[in-house]
């Protein structure tokens, strides 16, 4: 199939709904929007369930219950709405039943604005929702690698009985790259045994997320780390640039990291030897070769569109073995190659430690330039 | 090789779609290419730009703060812009919008007045064209015979 | 007939949008195609002064609040 | 005594609909004759097999224990999103949710809005026992004026507190809604009415003409710290008045239904 | 030409209320003469000084950069809780929220509830402009039907997508509505209707009667693809058959005021 | 004033009420319910604004227009509910404005139970809504404790004009202990400056978390991180038992903290050197303290009622210098004091490593007794 | 006159709240104080049978579906 | 020295109560407590327990798997807790709610019909008071009298 030049929101739209999206329920929000416009003209030409929803609660809480009939279905929103959807995302996680979020972030906190940000990865990563429990988190740097792994996120979800989430920022959502979209899927046949879909004078089948006696709910829980462990075993992936020489290594996720690829190239030119990791799963996090990089490398550059969030799961890898500095622009800037690059040479030039916090050494910068 | 465009002026005159033209264009002609719009409500009415980037490899950042290029389609634009463009640039400046001169002598300057010229052309609509157009005569990125192509390729609706 | 009133559009804030020409009963205003506002519109204006009376259902049309009303006092100063 | 001799035929039996278990209601919940009525008129209309309940959260919230169907819990107010997600996706199964006042009237007063307004083929049984039974007997949007809870210890106080939500009515005014009524299960008259009720709420969703909800009142003698026969004249003389019973939306469509 | 030499009296101003500042709405927005209306009757009831207005998100975000008063921005459809907020600490101020028909009737429809039923003593203004005019034109609750928009492409489909909700009959069903009544802004007569119902709902508010509500419907002539004029029409021809002028809820009380 | 017997709910909420409380808005939600049901009797009475909301999303937008006018004002709620509130809790942060949140956590994911747990730590400490921002965390462990910490948490929110959490479990909200109940204090009489109150006249107020213009929502994002670095120098709180000639040190806050001293005690007797740091700001985390133990102890253990949330925080500062080892229950089990001497002595007895994770090691021996 | 049918009382559904006790119009029913359920509940049983007409109105007001409700089909017996 | 009581019973045999006037006495003597009951909706009706810690230091736990004392005022609540007693621990039954002897040699067990002896004080209501009397008259930790003046300073009311 031929690649066209398509809009982010757009193609992950078309992407969902050829992966076989049976049900999608949204909510308007900046810079989402495109999401749900195009499902709402396709899904209904092809006979399949479209609602924009009375808000994000609504929204999640139909994803909620169309997820106990096994079927294929998302939701895609923004920030804000991300967070009005925490209580039904921890049901649906206790639940353990498969559902794809498209998060969109924008910049926060707060009503904040529209711009590209990736200030929400906390609150996707590290559980947003109340109780313990894991989104397996796909966060992709091109118009092409959304489409991929919207496919996959689907995939995924139903292996493991799992949310997972599409983690971008208003940039994909809202660039126009070339990207070739999947073949149309079949629509799934079989339902799984657990989905809810009526008796037919057989068992009767509940799913609910209640457990009042603690030991059962403690069982639940285990059941959610141990499908965790799973998780971190098989899903990890990561997409590695110039790593092979590398003495130092720039880490960045989504735009953040394909800005910094620019910025390592850049350097490269100079003689600098650079190389990028981009974690394309942020959760589960690659922490087997991050840790093998610190053996073999001097230093890391955390790059974030944030205040330095993934920056601490690179901590935890590296655990002071080796310095690891941060740059981020937060609240919708986003950060141009030649600031990267710059933060690149500092690395270069040292001096490194491994003392202190890497924030208070990058806020002490910021603050100079725009404080 | 990397060019980085930025396509600015008012809501109205077209900017984005001569963005998205010309990225349409570098897509036939087998290059990797970014399209990047100014979105939000702020938009409305005021002014917009987008960004191309063209590269013959994989596209880091679709966002620059110093373009190759840049097409400034009304005088808010140029003020925005002027100071922006690369050593060795181009910039494309619609006089019939501008009334003052570019400062800048290390760049490549091209100024015409596209809006009349669109009209004896037989359309005013046509302005962000023939700045296209003029850009594109004065970079060594893409033909304009592959501008037309990719025109009727992929919009002709818009046409 | 002498007119009742008059208007003034404050340019600053009128965006061009017709309500108040479309809806003065006596056709007073036209937008301005000579003349730009700092926002780039063509402002309302009175093309035809002698026809206003002051009646003031352009400012209560106006979404921007642009247009003071005012009415020429003669009867009190004939009176 | 009982004559053993003598032919006899069944004239009423727990219906099957129902699971042979032990619910958790106090002793005079009349949470329990409504679910003995939705569970009727399920067996009755033979369609148990092919319906999916959504369970609130409230003293119901183990519903899906006591009913021998497909069951989901949902989260507190959001059940007729959660049917909507399941009606949906399984436009020919009948789907019911099945909330309290609070759930439905005070944190879920969006979500139902929502689904009446999408005129979404659901059916809604909304049980209204003037309080929050299930949190211990707090004031809920139902609660009268001057009504003492553990949130209204001085009684419920209109100025500060404002005035009971009459959802019935409040339902009827959106277009979506075919079928909006209130009864009470406070007598063994009214409870046969209240199951014709539930009979045809689920007959408009059978024949997708619209949304449709069944009000009930109901006691709460525990909170109400009531005996249970107390509980159900409270209802008469209280909540009557407050609360009248009849039929607030019935689309033409729905009118003309032959039950 | 204007006359010079003769005596002249100003009978129209720009309010006092309004900031002098170039709002951002598109050319011919009625959200402006909503925004002129309120700003008069604050002018004219001496209050502009002790009134706090909260904000919604929608093409209203911006409304506090407009009026020269105390402002706060509420989360979308979340206005009524947080006037709720104020008002309660503040009871001798004035405090209105000013919202959009999705802020209010689809995310916001629990807050505002909420707030009617407990007689919250604050005043609403309501703009409906049948679709989300920020977000780019998509479908809101009271979209009509048939009515194209970037979330019903093809027409609202009332089976798929419901009906319109018809919010001033909605909230009048409800015993802490004092004034909750329909008007537009689609002509100067019912420009000045609608001025002397704000008018009545801060008055409402000033003599503690209960909750007071204005919905207005209002042009989106950006969305709709018309001109200003045009989007007028369509309000009379299109909207008024579906959204009926007039008061749904005037308590006793409100009645009985004198303005 | 005379210590008297009071259930942990009560007494947060009439120490509130003394402290200078002026408006509460809340919903019900066991296992918190009793605190707003005092308020409910005892707010009237002192003629104080108490709103019974239509649901948490209500409570928390009310409490952000209360906290525009500078009134001490609060909500409380357990972990659906404060899930509802993370769009509210972001927007309040991104306005800058004070306001007090009591989470009393039960048992998750999803509707889970009401039984006492910790599960809700990384919702509340690491960003539970959408963008970058910090709440001060205070984490009481006994009813004299949550009695203090409700006072200080007035003061420290508008010091800051940042949101304060008391985070307690479902046991402190529960149990009833000996507390001394703080004085009346009087009512603020000076509203601060940017408080929402009508102009009179004067300059008008605006408070908003929207900037549309990127820089701007930046510069509003540095501020916040700035105050942070403030409240992480003045601010961090915690208790010491037994730490002077400590070898190994147990890490555990509020009721685990205190079901650890227990057990703590009990090695004692059995003469191993071990002592508690129990952290009393779990944000601001108790890092010195740490750092400094890290060089002195064999051996850190790790004890929460959740899968491992702050253990992430201790290794963040330990960072691999020593052994940690983690032991939890999930779900509302609460760890009963034997079951932690266990562990205290399996770190005494070894094998101790620095390699893997801790939790891989505790699933699988949980994985015996409960899997 | 001889009972026209009887009921049968699920002693592990019943939950002694009286409500049939109360409305049976014959006073059929009164709660057993001599028995108590698995629950610890003194059920209710037919104190005075031959009174009862099998109308079924104590099942109906059951909240928890303990009554069955038997009636003789004496009538078809004779004819 | 500390002392963990778990008193266990049907909802209406006040077993709740019972532990908070346990408490109160330890607190007016001067001792540190806690009283911590089985809570949640699925208790209406059911059994309920609530555990009482005593002691002269700081206390962590506040719940104990292996209590020091147990009062059991029906079967249920005996089935429960028999095992769970320290060694050498008190355990009180209610003689009249249980029909079966108690297993455990390794404890002191204290059977007493509270029930008829609370209708012989001329309440059923005090089977509680009595079953507490019965663990003190056994437990070195509290006098009566002083139960009784805590009854009188605390819970006037309730009496
Ligand atoms: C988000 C959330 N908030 C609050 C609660 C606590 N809660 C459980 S049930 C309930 C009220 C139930 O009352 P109602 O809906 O009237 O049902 P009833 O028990 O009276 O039948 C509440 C507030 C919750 N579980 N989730
Ligand atoms: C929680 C949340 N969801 C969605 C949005 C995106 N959003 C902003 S404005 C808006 C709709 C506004 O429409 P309306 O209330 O009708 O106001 P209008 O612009 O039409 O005046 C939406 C959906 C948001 N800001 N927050
Ligand atoms: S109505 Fe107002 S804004 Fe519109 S044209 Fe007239 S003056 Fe200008
Ligand atoms: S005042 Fe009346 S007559 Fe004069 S311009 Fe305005 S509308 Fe026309
Ligand atoms: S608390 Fe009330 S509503 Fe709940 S089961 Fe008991 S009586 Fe029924
Ligand atoms: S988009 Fe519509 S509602 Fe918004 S400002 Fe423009 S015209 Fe008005
Ligand atoms: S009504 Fe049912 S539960 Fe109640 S006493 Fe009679 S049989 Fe028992
Ligand atoms: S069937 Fe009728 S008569 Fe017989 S016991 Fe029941 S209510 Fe009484
Ligand atoms: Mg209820
Ligand atoms: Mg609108």
């Amino acid at each position: 199939m031929a690649k066209e030049l398509i809009k982010g929101n757009t193609a992950v739209a078309e992407a969902a709904l050829r992966a076989g999206l049976e049900a999608y329920f949204g909510y308007p929000i900046t810079p989402q929007t495109e999401l749900l416009e195009h499902l709402s003209a396709r899904m209904p030409e092809l006979g399949r369930p479209f609602v924009q929803a009375e808000s994000e609660l609504g929204a999640i809480n139909m994803v909620y219950g169309a997820a106990c009939t096994g079927k294929r279905t998302m939701t895609s929103s923004s920030s804000p709405g991300v967070s009005l959807m925490m209580e039904g995302l921890s049901y649906i996680a206790g639940t353990e039943v498969p559902a794809v979020l498209v998060d969109v972030v924008r910049g926060g906190p707060g009503l904040g604005n529209i711009a590209p940000a990736q200030g929400d990865y906390n609150q996707i990563v590290h559980g947003g929702g109340h109780g313990d429990y894991h989104f397996l988190v796909l966060a992709p740097a091109s118009v092409q690698e959304a489409v991929d792994l919207t496919v996959l996120a689907f995939d995924l979800a139903e292996k493991y009985r799992n949310v997972v989430v599409v983690l971008m920022d208003g940039s994909i959502g809202q660039m126009m790259e070339p990207a070739e979209l999947p073949p149309f899927q079949p629509l799934k046949t079989e339902i799984p045994d657990w989905a809810v879909r009526g008796t037919d004078g057989g068992e009767k089948r509940i799913l609910t997320s209640i457990n009042l006696d603690p030991p059962a709910q403690e069982v639940m829980n285990l059941r959610l780390m141990k499908r965790w462990q799973e998780i971190e075993k098989n899903e990890v992936r990561f997409k590695e640039y110039y790593l092979e020489d590398a003495e130092y290594v720039v880490v960045g996720f989504g735009t953040a990291g394909r800005i910094s690829l620019s910025a390592v190239r850049a350097a490269r030119e100079q003689g600098i030897k650079v190389g990028l990791l981009r974690p394309i799963t942020v959760a589960p996090f690659p922490k087997d070769i991050l840790n093998e990089l610190t053996d073999r490398v001097k230093a890391f550059l955390v790059v974030e569109m944030n205040a330095g969030q993934m920056l601490e799961d690179v901590r935890l890898v590296v655990r002071g073995r080796k310095p690891v500095e941060f740059f981020g622009r937060m609240g919708g800037v986003m950060p141009y190659p030649d600031e990267v690059l710059t933060e690149i040479k500092r690395l270069v030039e040292g001096p490194l430690t491994t003392e202190g916090h890497p924030k208070d050494r990058w806020l002490a910068r910021l603050s100079e330039t725009i404080g | 090789m990397q060019q980085e465009v930025i396509i600015a002026g008012f809501g109205g005159q077209g900017v984005l779609f001569a963005g998205q033209l010309l990225s349409y264009t570098a897509l036939d002609q087998g290059k990797e290419v970014t399209w990047i719009p100014s979105y939000g409500p702020e938009m409305r009415g005021g002014t917009a730009n987008c960004t191309v980037v063209v590269s013959d490899e994989e596209i880091g950042s679709p966002l620059v703060n110093r373009p190759t290029a840049v097409i400034a389609m009304n005088l808010p634009s140029l003020e925005k812009f002027e100071d922006l463009v690369k050593e060795g640039g181009v910039l494309v400046v619609n006089a019939s919008m501008v009334n003052r001169e570019v400062q800048r002598k290390d760049i490549k300057v091209v100024s015409i007045p596209a809006n009349e010229i669109a009209m004896e052309l037989g359309s005013e609509r046509a302005t962000n064209m023939v700045m296209l157009g003029a850009l594109l005569g004065n970079l060594d990125l893409l033909s304009l015979d592959a501008v037309e192509e990719a025109l009727d390729n992929h919009l002709p609706e818009r046409h | 007939m002498p007119a009742k009133g008059y208007i003034e559009v404050n340019e600053l804030h009128c965006k061009a949008c017709e309500l108040c020409v479309t809806d003065c009963p006596f056709n007073v205003l036209a937008l301005d195609m000579d003349r730009l506002t700092p926002k780039g519109y063509h402002p309302a204006y009175m093309v035809n002064p002698d026809a206003c009376t002051g009646c003031g259902i352009c400012a209560v049309v106006c979404p921007d609040a642009a247009i003071t009303v005012y009415r020429y006092e003669r009867k009190k100063a004939e009176a | 005594m009982v004559m053993t001799d003598v032919p006899t035929k069944i004239v009423y039996e727990r219906p099957h609909a129902l699971d042979p278990v032990v619910t958790h209601y106090c002793p005079g919940c009349t949470h329990g004759v409504a679910h003995r009525l939705v569970a009727e008129v399920l067996d009755e209309m033979g369609i148990a097999g092919n319906t999916i309940g959504v369970a609130s959260v409230g003293c119901s919230v183990f519903a899906y224990n006591y009913f021998n169907i497909d069951f989901v819990e949902a989260s507190h107010g959001r059940a007729p999103a959660m049917a909507t997600g399941i009606k949906r996706v399984y436009p020919d199964r009948t789907v019911f949710t099945y909330q309290g006042d609070g759930d439905l009237a005070s944190i879920g007063m969006g979500e139902i809005v929502g689904a009446a307004s999408r005129g979404e083929k659901i059916t809604v049984v909304f049980i209204n026992n003037a309080n929050y039974g299930m949190t211990g007997g707090q004031m809920a949007p139902t609660t009268l004026p001057g009504q003492k809870t553990t949130s209204s210890p001085t009684g419920r106080d209109t100025d500060r507190q404002g005035f009971p939500i009459q959802t019935a009515e409040l339902l009827s005014t959106l277009e979506g809604s075919a079928y909006v009524v209130r009864r009470s299960l406070h007598s063994s008259r009214e409870i046969r009415r209240a199951k014709k009720a539930i009979r045809t709420a689920f007959e408009v969703q059978k024949h997708n003409l619209g949304f449709s909800l069944v009000e009930l009142l109901s006691t709460c003698p525990t909170n109400w710290g009531m005996s249970a026969a107390g509980s159900r004249d409270w209802i008469e003389e209280r909540m009557l008045p407050f609360y009248p019973l009849g039929d607030y939306k019935v689309s033409p469509a729905v009118a003309e239904l032959k039950i």
